[in-house]
């Protein structure tokens, strides 16, 4: 199955929406159903493990540059996330562990693949960034396969369902924008500084503007 | 998980079982009380082999927990019979050679009998609706339609015989053999063709 | 075929099951209707609640009645109980004529109003319906009632505006003794839910179209409202040509993108037969708009 | 127009061969009280569920049992390896066996259990035995499989392509065989010097048979015996003997197969299947009684799935319209592996029924069997047959289109003559004997063809579109002799066997190694015997579906139960009475050759008041107090009855249909089907059998097909998205017999099973394809569903719009961009 559309978020920029879809913390919040990502040292992950390690860990949501940076996605990288899928009454969780397989502004890449006790899917996804005139567009593709029960009894529902969780995914992505907005519009007022220049440069920095810096991270 | 005591009234017999909560009616029909009669043929609740009455309704067994059924009646194909004389429907799909291997029989029986409690003289177009729920991969329908209509006509020569009505007794709504079937049958929507 | 271990409630009053959803919140637990949707999803191991709530037999949840020009029906109403109903039938001509094509003989002895519409499949005939009967959904919860306008109640595919401790307890709708309903379905061959349904709600005054409601489900991943069909139709005389222009207007406003695309059918193909059904339906609102009596 | 069938108590004795007697099988069936696998109960019975894959093609990299071995209630769960264990009894091959072989065949292994590769769905990777069936199925889900997911393939002309993935190691680009009959280089000459040609490319889809019953099997062991008695769902129990006892290793002679009340087969209860093996298998194992019973679900992705064709046919005809060379080259989807008689479906069930009812000088046709990750594909009511069938008669509604002719009256030039037969097409068989211009002539009359075209006219001014199909239909049943079969290589003998007793007190009990599951056999056969005996009906028994109750049999498929079976009863009864002859005689002090035999009496010629009843014979034979010189005791009779040949059945299917452009949707207006199986025994049982097959014909062509993902994911994996005809889906069917004796047996029958199957599917598409020549399309794959009728018209203008050249026309829909798209089936 292939997926893909256009989100366009409203009053941002481009390196906001980048620096954004760069955080683990972010997607983690942004993800419907999702309990947890994390990033792992391999695709073999012992979920059993992981689901204890999470359950009393503190995520902080944070506009701040150099905290994203910290924790920055990496091509490369793996990220192990817990997702629960709901559909009515149908809630499968799904060990998903996803890879970084190429990552340069503005365009991120990444394959992946979850389990749950009856079904599977396989998915590999892209997006790109661009500007337009009120705002940030992401293109985004996915193609996915799914197997066992749900690719059997569920195959009315797999299309629209991945299609609604895009959706969510996004407008939390703006909406989270927009409360950091708010609170860098807060602090710029008491730091009476310009957060977004100076976020600008650091967002050069850290977060691989050029290719090659992100590579070797 | 708790497991719960229940009570059924199956063909007249009152059974009292205890059932983990999962246990569908159709299991608890065959597995527990032996009403091997009543068959299963799909988990999607699309085939109706495991059609029953429940309190006077068909339904599909397979899709009722037997909790859910703590204290009905059920009536099953072995209750269909009685005292040793077929009912019109079991004689109808015999005479008119409405079964072949058997296995959707029971279930499209007790489809059946529900069908014309509701609407006694029904068209073949309305035998063919109201026996959507039940699939027969052996008969192709037509004897099967043979053989509710077949039925239809002996219920309806029975009612007439003891100068009764089958909806009367079936229902008490009043109406009479199909006189007005409006009272049971809606208007037609119309531009349904399938 | 065999669903998975779970716990089972049976509760016998709308607070009862309220607050057996509290308790149980911690859990995957599901509200048990009449159980068509959800038994079947669990016996194919798609669906594995920890905890089941019956709420089938709570008396408050039954009934039919009509008070004031608006009827009330309880959401734990079998299908089969409202068609029984002759106030439904003359107060809810639409979602009536809907109800009648729900499902097969035993769904609808078994299958409830309010289990299908909160459990919102964009499949099922019902959301258009309650959309033209501008059906008001009551939920009651843990801080009370409140009412839920059907065009309001869904969000999309399986999601609704329902809380996690509500309970979706009546649907109230206007009457509309004065309209005619009717839905025309295109059913799947296998499964029988709508690859699209149109109901249509019209009053019409000596030949001449006075209101119009039409509603899709099927088509979309919810219910919608077909505006410009019925833009078409208001002040018309309700003949071919006035059916056939209006049922060209289906899919005018609806993002033809994002329409239901399956096995069963493409999204092209759908929008094809919402101009189809549109016209069926609309037809057969001429049918019975010249025989009214036989309505009822 | 419906027969109307006979209470057995108003038929004279000696018309009941023929007369549309109600079954007896039905009194059981209709109160429950008839006893399906599944409804046996035994004291101590566990439970057997299957872990199946969740891939279409995978390596096997773990399987973690340990999490379902642990839970309460579960007693053990076995894996491959389990299998071969030293301590296992018996050492059987634990691989099925493949029953027919050709000689280009690549055999590969299909273990039970799945060893380090899946290749299906069904593929079967662990069982769990449990004490209820819900914990077994719990088990199930506690399995934690390891997959290494491979490249899988559905389609089986994608299987031979260079670069995809095999599923076996020694069958190289996925070739399980190449076969051809009939001259290709006689066929070429034909086409070279033809005058006009048809052309088609067509898919024939792949099916799942859909008994009601799933397949089910209980088995239970007695170690002091060793006798292992196994429950199942058979159309052919003791060839699942045979087969079982090498696969589990158990001695056939101790193995007990017996088929209880049976609902449903269509084909797919013939073969042997992993899981009854391994029912049988555990309960050796386990010394305790197993019962197993597949999910609705579990059917869809393990019973064996029918047709499966990707086919390009080309018909070449002179200037006049003779149909001079038919050219047919057919790839055939074989699944993941060899099904128990799978070779032979897509070779001799179907390159030898190509040449239909036409007389064609010049026939040439290549099969390549190709694996795929789809379940085995095997036999499925018809099997061979209606693929066959629906390439000659959608040819031979283009060729008439080619040729500007009607099609009935291109058909009727081209007919076999009446005259001609037995007639012996290019295709290697020898049709027994058949008059197709009546069968014909009485399907036209029905259907009232000569105002159908004026009716059709008329509906087109209106802007409705009418059409009609015709399927003049050949079948071959009751494959014969078993000398033939074994040159074909047919890995068994082809006939059947019966035993007929007289018991003392002058009832019988008739054994037939048939298995009837839904066909009325308890009926038809107690018609034949009682017939043949002069004895009253109900004084005949019969008993099928047991091996240790009868001799021998091959079961009930391919509609050879009424041809061979039935002879079968026949010869045995014959037998018998030759000896119950003899006693006579010597009764009646006569010579045996002056002894007549009429209604149950013996008696000598020209003495007719000398005479002597059968069941006193009977009486006689058992007390044998006065018995003819070294005579046994006793009166009972068996035989193993080998037919000469085939028994080809026939007739003309014609179906109206109305079709609606704007949505795609078909009506049917009249649906014909005048038949010609032969003698009747049963004309009631006759006509279900052409219902149900015609309803199994018309779903494929309207609504069924196995879809899958490019994954091999079955996406049809149900009901809810399988769509099994409902009654509305099916027309009201008016039908109609012409009788043509067979000669090659005692009954002069032809069967009846599969003959609707066979006629349906090419009747409705030619009527559709008839509605929608305005719109200038040549074809709709099937099945034809609305969507698919619907992108073949839309944006097609009507009738005077421009039109195709006729050439280009036949080359069949695939040039056509929609119909192209929707053709290729479901991965979308």
């Amino acid at each position: 199955m292939e997926f893909s559309g256009t989100f366009e978020l409203e009053e941002t920029t481009v390196d906001e929406v980048w620096l954004a879809l760069s955080d683990p913390v972010l997607v983690e919040q942004s993800l419907p159903g999702c309990e947890f990502l994390i990033r792992v040292d391999d695709t073999d992950v012992d979920f059993d493990e992981l689901r204890d390690e999470t359950t009393d860990r503190e995520v902080e949501p944070t506009a701040d540059p150099e905290v994203i940076a910290e924790r920055a996605f990496e091509e490369g990288g793996h990220y192990a996330a817990l997702m629960q899928i709901s559909v009515g009454p149908v809630n499968p969780t799904f060990e998903t562990v996803v890879t970084i397989d190429h990552r340069e502004y503005p365009e991120m890449s990444a394959v992946g693949e979850g389990s749950s006790s009856n079904s599977s899917f396989e998915m590999s996804s892209g997006m790109s960034l661009s500007e337009t005139d009120d705002g940030v567009a992401v293109e985004w593709e996915t193609e996915a396969d799914v197997f066992g029960k749900i690719a059997q009894m569920g195959q009315r529902v797999v299309n629209p369902v991945a299609n609604r969780v895009v959706k969510r995914f996004f407008s939390s992505v703006q909406d989270q924008l927009r409360e950091r907005q708010l609170a860098a519009e807060g602090d710029a007022t008491a730091d009476e500084s310009d957060p977004t220049e100076s976020d600008r440069g650091l967002v050069d920095r850290v977060l691989g503007r050029s290719g090659s810096d992100s590579s070797d991270s | 998980m708790t497991e719960h005591d229940i009570t059924l009234t199956v063909n007249g017999t009152d059974h009292e079982l205890t059932v983990e909560p999962r246990t569908l009616l159709v299991h608890a029909l065959r597995d527990e009380l032996g009403y091997t009669g009543t068959n299963v043929g799909c988990e999607s609740s699309l085939c109706g082999a495991c059609t029953v009455h429940l309190d006077d309704d068909a339904v599909k067994s397979c899709t009722v927990l037997a909790v859910q059924a703590d204290g009905a009646t059920i009536e099953t194909v072995e209750g269909l019979a009685e005292d040793g004389e077929f009912h019109p429907v079991q004689s109808g799909f015999q005479e008119e050679h409405g079964l072949q291997c058997g296995y959707c029989t029971p279930g499209m029986m007790m489809a059946a009998t529900d069908l014309l409690e509701e609407n006694p003289d029904p068209s073949r177009e309305e035998i063919r609706e109201g026996l959507e729920g039940n699939l027969c991969r052996c008969t192709g329908y037509q004897n099967i339609v043979n053989a509710v209509e077949n039925a239809a006509d002996e219920m309806h020569a029975g009612a007439v015989a003891d100068g009764g009505c089958p909806a009367d007794a079936a229902d008490g709504s009043g109406s009479c053999c199909g006189s007005d079937a409006g009272d049971v049958r809606w208007p037609e929507d119309g531009g349904e063709s399938e | 075929m065999y669903p998975d271990e779970f716990d089972y409630y049976e509760a016998t009053t709308i607070e009862e099951a309220i607050d057996l959803l509290e308790d149980n919140a911690m859990e995957e637990t599901e509200l048990l209707a009449g159980g068509h949707s959800l038994l079947p999803a669990m016996k194919t191991g798609l669906s594995s609640p920890d905890v089941l709530i019956d709420i089938g037999e709570v008396d408050a949840l039954h009934g039919v009645a009509v008070d004031d020009e608006t009827l009330e029906i309880g959401a734990m109403n079998r299908y089969s109980d409202v068609l029984g109903s002759e106030d439904a039938r003359e107060h809810a001509p639409a979602l009536t004529a809907a109800i009648e094509r729900v499902g097969d003989r035993q769904v609808r002895n078994r299958g409830t109003i309010g289990g299908n519409l909160a459990h919102a499949d964009p499949a099922s005939d019902l959301p258009g319906a309650a959309l033209v009967s501008d059906a008001t959904l009551v939920v009651q919860g843990p801080d009370g009632e409140r009412s839920i306008p059907a065009d309001e109640f869904y969000y999309g595919m399986y999601a609704t505006d329902l809380g996690p401790a509500e309970i979706l307890t009546k649907i109230e709708v206007p009457s509309a003794a004065d309209a005619v309903g009717t839905y025309a379905k295109k059913p799947s061959p296998s499964s029988g839910y709508a690859m699209v349904g149109v109901a249509a709600l019209l009053t019409v005054d000596d030949g001449t179209v006075e209101s119009a409601r039409i509603g899709a489900n099927g088509a979309m991943d919810h219910g919608v409202r077909l505006d410009p069909v019925e833009e078409a139709l208001v002040g018309e005389s309700l003949d071919e040509e006035t059916i056939a222009t209006a049922a060209g207007h289906a899919t005018d406003e609806l993002d033809t993108a994002l329409m239901m695309d399956d096995l069963q059918a493409s999204g092209e193909f759908r929008a094809q037969l919402l101009e189809v059904y549109t016209e069926r339906a609309l037809e057969a609102a001429v049918d019975r708009a010249a025989a009214p009596a036989a309505a009822d | 127009m419906s027969i109307e069938s006979i209470d057995p108590d108003e038929v004279d004795a000696a018309d009941i061969l023929g007369s549309a007697i109600e079954r007896r099988e039905d009194p059981a069936l209709i109160t429950g009280d008839a006893e399906y696998t599944d409804d046996i109960q035994r004291q101590d019975m566990v439970h057997m569920a299957i872990c199946r894959s969740q891939h279409g093609h995978a390596k096997l990299e773990d399987v973690d049992t340990s999490a379902a071995e642990a839970m309460d209630g579960v007693v053990t769960v076995y894996t491959h390896d389990d299998l071969h264990r030293e301590d296992t009894p018996g050492g059987g091959s634990y691989s099925l066996p493949v029953g027919w072989l050709l000689d280009s065949l690549r055999e590969v292994d299909h273990p039970i259990l799945a060893d380090d590769r899946v290749r299906y769905q069904g593929d079967a990777i662990a069982v769990v035995v449990a004490e209820d069936r819900y914990l077994a199925h719990d088990a199930v889900d506690a399995i934690d499989v390891d997959y290494e997911r491979l490249d899988a393939v559905t389609d089986p002309v994608d299987a031979l392509e260079d670069d995809t993935a095999e599923l076996h190691d020694d069958a190289e680009d996925n070739v399980a065989f190449d076969w051809e009959i009939g001259d290709a280089e006689r066929t070429d000459e034909a086409f070279e010097s033809a005058a006009h040609t048809a052309s088609i490319d067509l898919e024939n889809q792949l099916l799942i048979p859909n008994a009601m019953e799933p397949r089910a099997a209980v088995a239970e062991y007695s170690p002091g015996t060793d006798e292992l008695d196994v429950f199942m769902t058979s159309q052919n129990p003791h060839l699942h003997r045979l087969l079982m006892s090498g696969v589990i290793g158990h001695p056939e002679h101790k193995l007990r197969i017996k088929a209880p009340e049976v609902g449903g087969g269509f084909g797919s209860k013939i073969h042997h299947y992993a899981d009854e093996a391994l029912v049988a298998w555990i309960a050796k194992h386990l010394e305790r009684p197993v019962k197993w019973t597949a999910t609705r679900t579990e059917t869809y992705k393990t019973d064996a799935q029918g047709r499966g064709h990707r086919t390009t046919a080309d018909l070449a005809m002179n200037e006049y319209g003779d149909i001079v060379g038919l050219r047919v080259d057919t790839t055939a989807n074989l699944g993941a592996y060899l099904s128990t008689f799978a070779p032979a479906v897509p070779t001799y069930l179907y390159g030898t029924l190509l040449s239909g009812q036409y007389d064609i000088p010049a026939i040439h046709c290549s099969v390549t069997g190709a694996f795929t990750n789809v379940p085995p594909v095997d036999a499925y009511r018809g099997a061979g047959r209606p693929e066959a069938s629906f390439v000659i008669e959608r040819l031979a509604k283009l060729g008439a289109e080619e040729m500007g002719m009607d099609p009935a009256a291109f058909r009727r030039r081209n007919f076999v003559p009446e005259d001609a037969f037995p007639y012996e097409t290019q295709v290697a068989v020898v049709y027994d004997s058949g008059d197709y211009e009546k069968t014909l002539d009485k399907a036209l009359e029905m259907a009232d063809y000569e105002s159908f075209r004026e009716r059709q006219e008329q509906a087109r001014e209106d802007g409705r579109y009418l059409g009609v199909g015709f399927s003049c239909y050949i079948e071959a049943c009751g494959l014969a002799p078993s000398e033939l079969a074994g040159q074909l290589g047919a890995q068994a003998g082809l006939w059947e066997s019966s035993l007929v007793r007289f018991h003392p007190s002058g009832t019988v009990t008739a054994f037939c190694g048939t298995s009837g599951h839904g066909q009325g056999h308890a009926t038809t056969y107690a018609q034949i015997v009682a017939n043949e005996l002069g004895i009253p009906y109900e004084d005949v028994e019969v008993v099928e579906g047991d091996t240790d109750e009868i001799p021998h049999g091959m079961g009930t498929y391919g509609s050879r139960s009424a041809a061979v079976g039935g002879s079968s009863l026949v010869k045995s009864s014959q037998k018998l009475v030759d000896k119950a002859r003899e006693i006579a005689a010597h009764q009646l002090e006569a010579d045996p050759a002056d002894i007549e035999f009429e209604g149950g009496e013996f008696r000598v010629t020209g003495a007719p008041d000398r005479s002597i009843g059968i069941k006193a014979v009977a009486q006689q034979s058992y007390l044998a107090h006065d018995m003819p010189e070294d005579m046994e005791p006793g009166l009972e009779a068996t035989s193993f009855y080998d037919p000469d040949n085939f028994v080809f059945p026939f007739g003309t299917h014609v179906a109206v249909v109305e079709v609606d452009p704007k949505s795609g949707e078909i009506e049917f207006d009249q649906y014909v089907a005048v038949d010609d199986v032969g003698n009747q025994i049963n004309p009631k049982i006759v006509e279900g059998q052409v219902h149900g097959g015609v309803a199994q014909g018309v779903g494929q062509a309207l609504y069924e097909g196995a879809e899958y993902d490019s994954n091999a994911q079955l996406l049809t994996g149900s009901m809810q998205d399988y769509a099994v005809p409902k009654a509305m889906h099916i027309p009201e069917m008016e039908t109609g017999s012409t009788v043509t004796e067979s000669p090659h047996n005692p009954l002069g029958v032809k069967g009846v099973g599969e003959a609707g199957t066979i006629a349906a599917p090419q009747a409705v598409v030619n009527a559709v394809v008839d509605a929608l020549e305005p719109f200038d399309v040549d074809h709709v794959e099937m099945p034809m569903t609305a969507e698919r009728i619907w992108n073949a018209v839309d944006g097609r203008t009507e009738p005077d719009a421009e039109t195709e050249t006729p050439a280009a026309a036949a080359d069949g829909g695939t040039d056509d961009p929609d119909t192209a798209a929707d053709g290729t089936g479901g991965d979308s």
